[in-house]
């Protein structure tokens, strides 16, 4: 499951479905809202742009670390402290590929898919910038 | 001929989105990008330098394949074209 | 929650209450009972000692990490392929020290913590053989 | 004087487990290993080797605490000692 959605997701749940034939780990990363003195988060993405980063990036890492599943939810909206931004989910016959192939993941979407964050503070808000000055080419 | 333009983020808050446009036969990227952020001051200091240049962070594309900047001024629009400028991305 | 148990764990459940007040990233892994042509996994412990170890790699993975949460539920008993093993949460401000303080804690209890396995087949069964030689000192 | 031997795993299968046994004062570690793994041939050869020393691989405990190979013959056991013998950790 790739997707950028409102909604939040049964982690859970989708564990139980990575364990595809062969698993024998599953890392999941959930990158969560965190309370840097701010009342609420707002997301935004390009979102067909964003789905078809995403699936890029997915395809990668399953050639690359020879995953054998990955879920990527980003969400958008507003969030609130504490709650789900992204969650990865990958599963790989050992942990050495399943750790690498979601490290990799968050990084290539840290990269470059078009997707913003703005803080809310109580005195207004401020986008995050970016962790790179240039944005991947989307090309 | 009409084009779709979308900013995103601090560029959207200053310019809008989904802005759509009549432009004519020829019309290259930057001048297009140009003529809607005159629209605003602020928007305009946000996306383009004191020379009238792209800053050198801003992000282009054209129906969601990257524009170089360099290449901006050379890439002409045509009808159904979506144009979409925005900020250095900060997901996840 | 530091555990040797039978029982399987609710993983969504244990990542909400791992959001600690200054999470912004929370890693899971899910150790896992692959399909090596096995029926079933037998796992046994030395309960008391490895508990003691669990909670000793667990305060270095707090110390090294800044980490501000962690659960380690190591299951025993009779699995089935694809039943939770071994369940790691990690939370942590950064993603950075989530991901390394999870894999020091795998890597840690691979090393030294007395727990064993046998992988039952149709034929009969097979002690799967320990990563290192010779365990970690445990005094 | 009482001491309780636990053996894990490959060694539990042929050897038992909470083996409660009576020893004499001044017991040292090693020996009492050895008398006990004697009731069993293959228990004993998983254990020891041709020479009677442990496995290199063999990993020893007294209350919890690792006991170095090299110091088993001269580590003496005490009443209500718990001693765990071990082959290499599987966990995770």
């Amino acid at each position: 499951m790739i997707a950028i959605q409102i909604d939040d997701v049964d982690i859970g749940a989708l564990i139980a479905a990575a364990k595809k034939h062969g698993t024998g780990a599953v890392v999941v990363f959930d990158g969560v809202v965190r309370d840097d003195g701010i009342t609420e988060m707002e997301l935004e993405a390009y979102e067909e742009v964003a789905v078809k980063e995403l699936e890029k990036i997915a395809k990668e890492a399953i050639n690359q670390f020879g995953l054998l599943h990955v879920d990527i939810i980003h969400r958008i909206g507003r969030l609130t402290v504490g709650e789900n931004i992204l969650i990865i989910i990958v599963s790989a016959g050992h942990r050495p590929d399943a750790y690498a192939g979601s490290r990799y993941i968050i990084e290539e979407i840290k990269k470059g898919v078009p997707i913003w964050k703005k803080e809310l503070t109580r005195d207004g808000g401020r986008w995050v910038p970016g962790e790179h000055g240039h944005g991947k080419g989307h090309g | 001929m009409t084009v779709k333009i979308r900013f995103f983020a601090r560029f959207r808050e200053l310019l809008g989105t989904d802005i759509m446009t009549e432009v004519a036969p020829g019309t290259m990227f930057t001048p297009l990008i140009t003529s809607i952020a005159r629209n605003n001051p602020a928007g305009y200091a946000a996306v383009f330098d004191e020379k009238g240049a792209f800053h050198e962070f801003v992000i282009l594309m054209k129906n969601g394949k990257r524009v170089e900047l360099s290449d901006a001024a050379k890439t002409p629009v045509i009808d159904g074209d979506e144009i979409a400028v925005f900020p250095p991305v900060a997901g996840g």
